[in-house]
């Protein structure tokens, strides 16, 4: 859930169905467009999201806010439905011209962008802001911009990062080059999310905090109390050059509210004190809400999953039929009750969500002669269990301790128990959960846990959770918690990484390949994808869910 | 002379008292100050003084539930100062103390018996039974019912209390006994019955006694020497009779006058010595003779002179530069 | 007077010293919180952990960590947080002390005024049927925990009789600031308050009467009444008087332990962001600066209180200054 | 203080013959024992109690519930019309799943059912067991910790004395819910004690918690307590007869100090209560699937607007126990305590 903005980033859901009628509504939208303008957005959270620093504050909280604050040189479209997760220049004129098989990649900046303080944009601030992600040590520095040329040196002193013939300008035509080690098919995704962003080169090399960093985008952050409230008004120097990424915003303030509880967000929403919440509507008044107020909820599906991580090289879960065993015996229809029904999420067994790039419906663990979900198959279970041999084993099951993580928790432990195994629940503070069932020292057997991505690439469910390169021994930081590492399965994403660069398309059915195999050695049960759940004011109208950064608060009307 | 019995030899006592953050500037008080005496088997020796003159600390000090800061003191030729509580605990039974108050030395929670055995327990005296038996002799002897041995001590009252106490400090065959203000606690009418009862029993066993009272009445009727402190140190001693009836010291002169006489003429009114001033407090003493600031025939002399103890008749001494 | 306070700093100093080596170790000793994994973000390369464990200073020794920490809280004052990049400690601190000042104010307040009266009303109809009825109320009062009383508050006035006449004023959960609405403030604090006092209200109101009917029973009250004072003057010039001391005493310590953080549970229920909340939600996410900073906020006001409250005990009774 | 029965006439006295030689111990509980509020309070106590320890016989024979185990598709039968014991909302967008609310019949989910479809009664009982468990138990090692320390610091004095009262005063400042909550915070992950180790969810853990941290306030009136009789007259008198420390310590000072714990009981058993329920309302206490009073408040906190019952009842349950506590604590103060005994009445 996104309470948790600390871990998971970037929730994208793939809009799947009503794409055209969405493009139908925006350009109905556009010609009332100049009605609509002006007043102001009363957002509410429950609390803020730490530092303002767009290259290293890591929350889809923020992630939202930066839309329309910062411009990367790409950016992911501003609409909806799955054609908010196409890359379009932003900063820059085109899309980058790719050579050298994928090595270099060359763009033109745009002419006459300037900062919120009147400077106009230049390629130095490019070349200082690539620079500035690895100097303040920025957290993707080293797992996302590592293939740039330089960063090695960068990386291990960030004090004196050039990133010389990483990223290379020329000031007279505007033009900037990237040379990358190696060919990378995510790189337009990564020049695109907010740690890319391009911020004047005088921006001091270190995290900035509450202090706002000058931006390119529609609006500008102008007052920012971390426990109190956060400030957007419009950017007197936007000029909107490119709808499809910088789109300018009708509210000419958005007042952003921090310390309500989520009971009383929703109270001030129905009240019509504030008009929108960042955080989901709390369980209990789910009902009452939908039953109440459903024109004024927007229900979008997420581009991430809930899923146990068995660890494979641990008693009982180093083996393969164990972890089908449960697998099967899993219903995902109760715990999606347990979320809050079925229309709050959908049954899954496998690890991309459903319209993600490289999707393809894969799920061997329903009923016999079903393809799509339809529950639990306890007679396999059991007798996966038989051969397995694992039965009596006694295992510690972690979760976090906020209730429906428990309630969730103790569902599968009722089916582990009822699979043979000795259950302990181990619930835990959600800001020790994540870190600590990576590391290998602290010995998790298995755990409950979630994924959001951070940019829609297949490579980012499954080389991230799954790719021997994300599996670190000993550390906090490794996010492949279920340390699975299998020759067969590694072969197949590094075929399909290689692909990508040339030909994505291809790639995509890699992909699913790599997907179902997974899913096959069963190193995580896929549990369901959740979806979100976004509660507005009456006088909120033009409601649009980028699946990349959640709803667009900028195209909101209040007027 | 034989050997005296309990012999102090320039006994001091002194604590530190404040709560200066440097514990060297904390105020040091000289409790009992460089006292010497001696008793005989079978004296009594009476301490007298206003309160907080450091009689109870001396008192305290010679049953060595005090530590001493200098001094020795010689009890059957033995020093007992520098002994350790472990190492005392042979010489325990010998000397005894009676405490002031009845209701605070009796432990409320335990029975007569119980309290009575303890001493012979602790100092293995005999069986079960013969412990029983002595029990109730030490009941009998001090005056209460062999029954009472079942009972606490919030049961009786404050005469049957110091009773009691009396009876513990028996318990052992103590050769001296230390009496610390027995009957001070008590109403008028039981004073009586306990001074009778310790008069009795020191003839019956033969005992030894240092009495401290501020009660010049009873200590007359008790002792038969007697000394008189001041500040921390003696200024006479002698034969309780010469000394009540001829002190030597400006101050016993003015302790002795004190005292209410049946006199329906009024005329010993003339003779009262009234000291003028409080007592100085014992942390911060006047120079010279301790007492000056208030003695009615002080000198110059007083002033930084401090006067020794020094024999002024037979059996007497005083520390006062003009006692005949 | 200043060798008390020097004395009285330095113990300060000493629990504070110890209080926030004692977080510090908790924190490292507690496994899954290594503060760079974190401070990284989520699928950070082993390079960029090494190197903002370095910058944060978390590869020095422990020791250094701690002493780093103590300077960037107290001289430099930039100490941040390690969870949220960037966010200040210090600031943050100063932001949260006002709501829980307001509150424990704003409670104290209620509870000493409504404390009073029914104390001395239980304690004047000591027995009778006023007496059991109050008494009956208030250990009603005190029974329920703080957390749940806080929780049925919010769905009474928040939810289910939030729209009749009676509750249609509350507020929203959460504070305004005075200095933004001041009847918005002094709304959304009532109900916050009120739940505070009730258990308060109900333990110094026993006290107040159990002090005043002790005190009823001193010589001075005997006197006092035979003087021929009418029961109420008695209870309020004297029996009131001489109980307020220790109503007093309680008052300063309950005080500085609810302006501390004793009133974490209803800043939590009530969404009110103060030093407790504050201290809940650093505690959730294990943000080891923030503990430190509102820990030591907490001591602070524990022991000063005490120390003030003690201070106040020498002031007012001599006998106590050198009793510890 | 007068000398009431032997007048002037010398030996032998006889004693007050009225009352008959009964202990202090004895005198107390004769008082309490005509304490009338007390006697209720107690009895109410114990019907709370035995009704915690009937939970599995109300759970297996009455309710045929497993309290532990998530019921999500569980269906129940009221008045021969099956229902779900959580029903997903069908109104509007259909979003939330709302769980049985009371049922008004005492075999099936009388208060209704939690978010995982588990008998909220049922749940209610087992959870007193360890509510009242934790607290007594805690209370049991609080006591005998605190009158350890304080009898320790205060009977030996000098450096250990000065070592014990400096960490009784670093906790002591330490605000209490803090010390606990991070405490809690670490151990809850399981501990190791030497041979011993507690895995999380284990009960002793939040034992162990909440008896430490109420440590201060047991050992610092104690130490006070044993400073004062150390140098009471009777202790005094007992080196003076030569009892070894060991045996003044057990026999002298120790039976002193058990009346002070006595009067500790009840207040101690209402500030663990207290403690464990707060804990535990803050997920750093009882571990599920385990339950206490302050596990269900939590849990019926996220259905306080649906199911507002599930929170009410461990409240209630809390708040009458602590009031039957307070006055029987109130009792034994009063039976206990000399001070109180001053007050006539």
């Amino acid at each position: 859930m996104k309470l948790r903005s600390l871990f998971y980033t970037g929730a994208a859901p793939l809009a799947m169905s009503g794409a055209a009628l969405v493009a139908a509504l925006l350009a109905a939208a556009s010609a009332q467009a100049a009605d609509h303008r002006g007043g102001t957005l009363h957002a509410v959270a429950v609390s803020s999201s730490g530092t303002l620093d767009p290259q290293i504050n890591y929350t889809t909280q923020y992630w939202q806010l930066y839309q329309s604050v910062y411009d990367g040189l790409l950016a992911f479209k501003k609409t909806d439905g799955t054609a908010g997760t196409e890359i379009v220049p932003d900063l820059v004129t085109t899309l980058p011209v790719v050579s050298d098989g994928g090595k270099t990649l060359t763009v033109t900046l745009r002419k006459g962008i300037t900062f919120a303080n009147g400077k106009e944009l230049t390629t130095a601030d490019v070349v200082a802001s690539f620079q500035r992600i690895f100097k303040i040590s920025g957290p993707t520095a080293g797992s996302f911009y590592n293939v740039l040329v330089g960063a090695d040196a960068c990386l291990k002193t960030p004090d004196t990062c050039t990133l010389d013939g990483g990223v290379v300008a020329d000031e007279a035509t505007g033009t900037i080059t990237f040379h990358l080690t190696d060919a990378d098919p995510e790189f337009l995704d990564k020049l695109a999310i907010p740690h890319a962003a391009i911020l004047p080169a005088d921006t001091p090399a270190k995290d900035m905090g509450n202090t706002p960093i000058p931006g390119t985008g529609a609006y500008s952050f102008t007052a920012y109390d971390p426990n109190k409230a956060l400030k957007l008004e419009r950017n007197p120097h936007f000029k909107q050059w490119s709808a499809d990424a910088q789109p300018d915003g009708y509210p000419d303030v958005i007042d952003y509210t921090f310390g309500l509880t989520d009971e009383a967000g929703v109270t001030a929403i129905e009240n019509g004190q504030a008009d929108w919440m960042y955080d989901p509507p709390p369980a209990d008044r789910l009902g009452e809400l939908s039953s109440k107020y459903p024109k004024q909820l927007h229900v979008s599906p997420l581009a991430a999953y809930y899923y146990i991580s068995f660890n494979v090289n641990m008693e009982p879960f180093n083996n393969e039929k164990a972890r089908l065993a449960v697998n099967y015996a899993i219903d995902r229809n109760a715990l999606v009750k347990i979320y809050g029904g079925p229309q709050t999420a959908a049954p899954t067994c496998q690890n991309l969500p459903p319209n993600f790039p490289g999707y393809s419906a894969y799920c061997p663990f329903t009923k016999e002669g079903s393809t799509k979900y339809a529950g639990a198959n306890m007679a396999k279970a059991k007798e996966l269990m038989k051969e397995s041999g694992k039965a009596g084993a006694e295992v510690a099951l972690l979760t976090e301790d906020n209730t429906m993580w428990k309630n969730m928790g103790g569902y599968v432990q009722s089916v582990l128990t009822e699979l043979g195994f000795k259950v302990s629940l181990k619930p835990m503070s959600h800001a020790t959960e994540f870190t600590y069932i990576q590391n290998t020292n602290n010995k998790v057997q298995v755990s409950l846990t979630d994924w959001f991505q951070d940019y829609p690439a297949p490579s980012d469910f499954l080389n991230v959770l799954f790719g021997c390169s994300s599996f670190h021994p000993a550390s906090d930081a490794s996010p492949n918690i279920a340390g699975f590492c299998d020759k067969e399965v590694e072969a197949k994403i590094q075929n399909a990484l290689t692909v990508a660069v040339t030909d994505p398309v291809k790639a995509n059915t890699l992909w699913a390949d790599v997907d179902k195999a997974i899913v096959d050695k069963a190193p995580s049960a896929p549990l369901f994808n959740p979806k979100q759940i976004d509660f507005v004011s009456t006088k909120v109208g033009n409601y649009h869910f980028q699946p990349v950064f959640q709803s667009m608060l900028t195209q909101e009307w209040v007027k | 002379m034989t050997r005296p019995l309990l012999e102090a030899i320039e006994v001091s006592k002194s604590y530190s008292r404040g709560n200066h953050v440097l514990a060297r500037f904390n105020e040091t008080v000289k409790a009992v100050d460089q006292v010497s005496f001696t008793i005989q088997e079978g004296e009594s020796l009476g301490l007298v003084g206003e309160s907080g003159c450091g009689k109870s600390t001396l008192g305290r000090c010679l049953t060595r539930l005090h530590a001493v800061t200098a001094g020795q003191i010689l009890f059957d030729g033995v020093d007992l100062a520098p002994l350790s509580l472990r190492a005392l605990r042979p010489y325990r039974p010998h000397i005894q103390m009676v405490f002031q108050d009845p209701y605070a030395s009796l432990n409320p929670r335990r029975r007569i018996g119980d309290l009575l055995a303890e001493p012979l327990r602790v100092h293995h005296r005999g069986s079960k039974a013969e412990i029983a038996e002595r029990v109730g002799d030490l009941l009998d002897r001090v005056g209460l019912l062999p029954d009472h041995v079942h009972r606490f001590p919030h049961e009786f009252s404050g005469g049957q209390r110091q009773r009691i106490g009396i009876a513990r400090a028996l318990a052992l065959n103590p050769r001296l006994v230390i009496a610390d203000e027995p009957v001070s606690a008590l109403d008028v009418s039981v004073q009586a019955q306990i001074v009778n009862l310790l008069l009795d029993l020191r003839e019956q066993l033969g005992l030894t006694y240092v009495f401290i009272a501020h009660d010049l009445s009873v200590v007359r009727q008790v002792t038969e020497r007697v000394a008189v402190m001041y500040l921390g140190r003696i200024v006479e001693m002698g034969r309780t009779d010469t000394v009540f009836r001829a002190p030597a010291h400006p101050y016993t002169k003015a302790l002795i006058s004190a005292v209410p006489r049946p006199d329906p003429t009024g005329a010993s009114r003339a003779q009262r010595i009234i000291l003028h001033g409080d007592v100085p407090s014992p942390s911060n003493p006047p120079s010279g003779c301790h007492f000056h600031p208030r003695c009615p025939v002080a000198q110059d002399r007083c002033r930084h002179d401090a006067p020794t103890l020094r024999p002024v008749g037979p059996g007497r001494q005083a520390a006062c530069h003009f006692a005949a | 007077m200043l060798n008390t306070l020097v004395r009285r700093f330095a113990q300060m100093a000493f629990v504070m010293f110890g209080i926030s080596v004692l977080v510090f170790l908790i924190f490292f000793a507690t496994p899954g919180v290594d503060p760079a994994a974190r401070l990284a973000g989520r699928n950070a390369s082993p390079e960029v952990l090494a190197a903002v464990r370095a910058s944060f200073g978390l590869d020095q020794p422990l020791p250094i960590q701690y002493l780093m920490m103590m300077k960037k809280m107290f001289i430099t004052q930039d100490l941040t947080s390690f969870v949220n990049r960037g966010q200040m400690i210090v600031p943050e601190l100063v932001q949260a002390a006002p709501v829980t000042i307001s509150l424990v104010v704003g409670s104290a307040l209620l509870w000493v005024g409504l404390s009073i009266p029914i104390g001395m009303l239980a304690a004047a109809f000591k027995d009778r049927f006023l007496d059991r009825v109050l008494m009956g109320l208030v250990i009603v009062g005190i029974s329920p925990p703080v957390f749940w009383l806080g929780e049925i508050t919010n769905l009474i006035t928040q939810s289910r009789y939030h729209d009749t006449w009676l509750f249609s004023w509350v507020p929203p959960l959460g504070y305004i600031p005075f200095s933004e609405d001041p009847w918005g403030w002094f709304k959304c604090l009532v109900l916050p308050c009120a739940n505070v006092a009730v258990l308060y209200i109900g333990i110094y109101a026993r006290l107040l009467r159990s002090n005043i009917i002790e005190a009823n029973q001193q010589d001075f009250i005997r006197t006092a009444r035979a003087k021929g004072l009418s029961e109420w003057q008695i209870l309020f010039r004297h029996s009131l008087r001489t109980s307020l001391i220790t109503f007093a005493t309680l008052f300063g310590l309950d005080f500085g332990f609810l302006v501390g953080g004793g009133v974490l549970l209803t800043e939590v229920v009530f969404g009110l962001p103060g030093i407790g909340k504050l201290t809940y939600e650093s505690l959730r996410v294990l943000d080891l600066p923030t503990i430190m900073g509102t820990v030591l906020w907490g001591a602070f006001f524990v022991v000063a209180s005490n120390a003030i409250i003690d201070s106040l005990y020498a002031f007012i009774d001599p006998r106590a200054r050198h009793a510890s | 203080m007068a000398d009431t029965a032997a007048g002037l006439t010398v030996s032998p006295v006889v004693a007050r013959p009225a009352l008959p030689a009964r202990g202090p111990w004895a005198t107390a509980m004769a008082i309490l024992l005509q304490n009338r509020a007390a006697m209720s309070a107690l009895f109410v106590l114990l019907c709370i109690i035995a009704a915690c320890l009937a939970a599995p016989l109300y759970a297996h024979q009455i309710a045929h519930v497993d309290a532990f185990q998530s019921n999500v598709d569980g269906e129940i039968d009221i008045d021969g019309t099956t229902v779900a014991v959580l029903e997903p909302n069908t109104e509007g967008l259909g979003l939330g799943v709302t769980p049985i609310g009371p049922t008004g019949r005492f075999a099936t989910y009388w208060l209704g059912a939690d978010s995982q479809g588990r008998d909220v009664f049922a749940r209610l009982l087992y959870g007193g067991r360890n509510s009242l468990m934790i607290a007594g138990i805690a209370t049991v090692i609080c006591l005998s910790m605190g009158v350890l320390v304080g009898i320790t610091a205060g009977f030996f004095g000098g450096l250990i004395d000065t070592g014990l009262s400096r960490l009784l005063d670093i906790l002591w400042a330490f605000p209490v819910f803090l010390l606990a909550i991070s405490l809690s915070v670490v151990l809850i992950h399981g501990v190791q004690l030497g041979p011993l180790s507690f895995d999380s969810g284990s009960l002793v853990l939040p034992i162990l918690i909440i008896s430490c941290v109420y440590i201060p306030y047991v050992a610092r009136p104690v130490r006070a307590q044993v400073l004062t009789l150390k140098h009471s007259d009777f202790v005094l008198a007992a080196i003076g007869i030569g009892v070894p420390s060991a045996r003044i310590l057990w026999r002298d000072i120790l039976p002193n100090v058990m009346t002070t714990a006595v009067v500790f009981i009840p207040l101690m058993m209402v500030m663990n209560i207290g403690l464990e329920s707060a804990l535990s309302y803050l997920s750093v206490g009882v571990q599920a699937p385990d339950a206490s009073w302050g596990t269900i408040i939590e849990d019926g906190q996220g259905l306080l607007y649906s199911r507002p019952w599930v929170a009410l009842a461990p409240g209630i349950a809390i708040a009458l126990t602590v009031l039957c506590l307070n006055i029987l604590g109130d009792g034994v103060r009063d039976a206990f305590d000399p001070r109180s005994q001053v007050r006539p009445g």
